[in-house]
């Protein structure tokens, strides 16, 4: 069905909601940012934080960012989401700081009218976050260390 | 010779724990490339040799290389050391 | 890294949870019930009606189940699920009755351990409800009228 | 002959509206191929006749299509018409 016949949709604008936070992330809060009269799927992916990692016990995470640029390079990977798929709301917060285990650092909601479209938008999503965001995650360790980690997905560093 | 700029040079994660610190002012060249950049930047704090391989700049928050890329640069203008990210 | 790597994993026990009800259903509700300490991931989809069908506007829908099978059937999506992807816990939980305009009538929620996983596995899981699970909803339109919908995904039943 | 027994027919969405009812309970062959079942159910309400090729059984909630398979059924079995369905 082409986005042409969906009604009231000149009434409606498309919007990018991009924040980060050092408080709770709320799954709710992000998916009622997308909710539209006009949509029948909303996608989302939480990004949760585990208590292991080769063997050792994670007690918290803490995450950094470059702010003004993350929030820079988020907005373009919206605009590259829209600009592959008829999604028509995207909400993306992710928190700072010290975050606990199984607590949420990334959540990412997407709206589309059909269902395709968002699903495969917020897989992209958290795809390109994890290449090309500047933000950095320091796993808390049970033994009192720690470790900056790196993502496989960052674009110009592999693993060694 | 190539006129000189103050740049904020910002440091993060990995990178900010070597340094010791998160941002500085220098001091370089306004026509300078990538990587004699990164050198100039080494030699104020050797410890950033280990990470030499692992880290990008974001020159006016765009990702460039430490490569051969010629930067222009204007005073008060913002390069982050960009070690490999982990968000998400 | 191989499930047999992650740590308790002993200690918690995947779990479905499949939930039909007449109340407003909760992302977060849901989303907590798959929240685990071995997992980074979960995804969700949520289903909402939306406000047209073939430019008629669209009041509220309506829908019923075969309970015991549509329990049972998702039982098996679940189980199918699990055979394809490691994937940790899993809730589905769908409205019955009247649903408002942009209320869910539907929300998946899976866990795993890494992203792939869960993403694969809810769009799998809501194309397998759409084709196969004895619902039907019932569209009531600003007109008086009403139409019982099929899904295209429906196996029996082509479009005419 | 083959013997006779009470099945429990389940009705929903469009196919109770055509029925007027959501369940009954009739006298089957305990042999019966499916779309015979079908034509019996048929004869009992003939507006059925609009949705034959839109419709399967759920035979003691497993899906059975309306055409030459043998159902061999128990009294007390729960035989439902499922219209396409629309969940999700």
């Amino acid at each position: 069905e082409p986005p042409g016949k969906d009604m009231n949709e000149v009434e409606e604008k498309s919007k990018d909601t991009i924040k980060f936070t050092s408080e709770k992330l709320s799954v709710d809060e992000v998916s009622q940012l997308v909710i539209s009269p006009l949509c029948g799927a909303i996608s989302l992916f939480v990004g949760t934080t585990r208590n292991n990692f080769e063997g050792k016990k994670v007690i918290s995470l803490e995450y950094e960012a470059y702010l003004p640029m993350a929030e820079n390079e988020i907005r373009k990977i919206c605009s590259d989401m829209r600009e592959k798929w008829p999604v028509r709301h995207i909400a993306v917060f992710h928190r700072l700081g010290l975050v606990p285990v199984t607590e949420a650092s990334v959540i990412i909601a997407v709206s589309s009218a059909h269902r395709a479209a968002s699903l495969e938008a917020v897989s992209y999503a958290i795809d390109a976050l994890k290449a090309r965001v500047p933000i950095w995650k320091k796993e808390i360790y049970e033994e009192s260390s720690s470790s900056w980690k790196r993502n496989k997905e960052c674009f110009w560093a592999t693993s060694d | 010779m190539v006129p000189r700029g103050q740049v904020e040079v910002l440091y993060f994660a990995k990178s900010a724990e070597i340094a010791g610190i998160h941002s500085e002012t220098i001091s370089v060249p306004q026509e300078i490339k990538a990587l004699q950049l990164w050198n100039e930047i080494e030699t104020r704090h050797p410890g950033l040799a280990d990470v030499t391989n692992q880290v990008i700049f974001a020159v006016r928050q765009e990702y460039v290389e430490l490569g051969d890329q010629l930067l222009l640069l204007q005073s008060g203008d913002e390069i982050a050391i960009i070690p490999p990210i982990s968000g998400g």
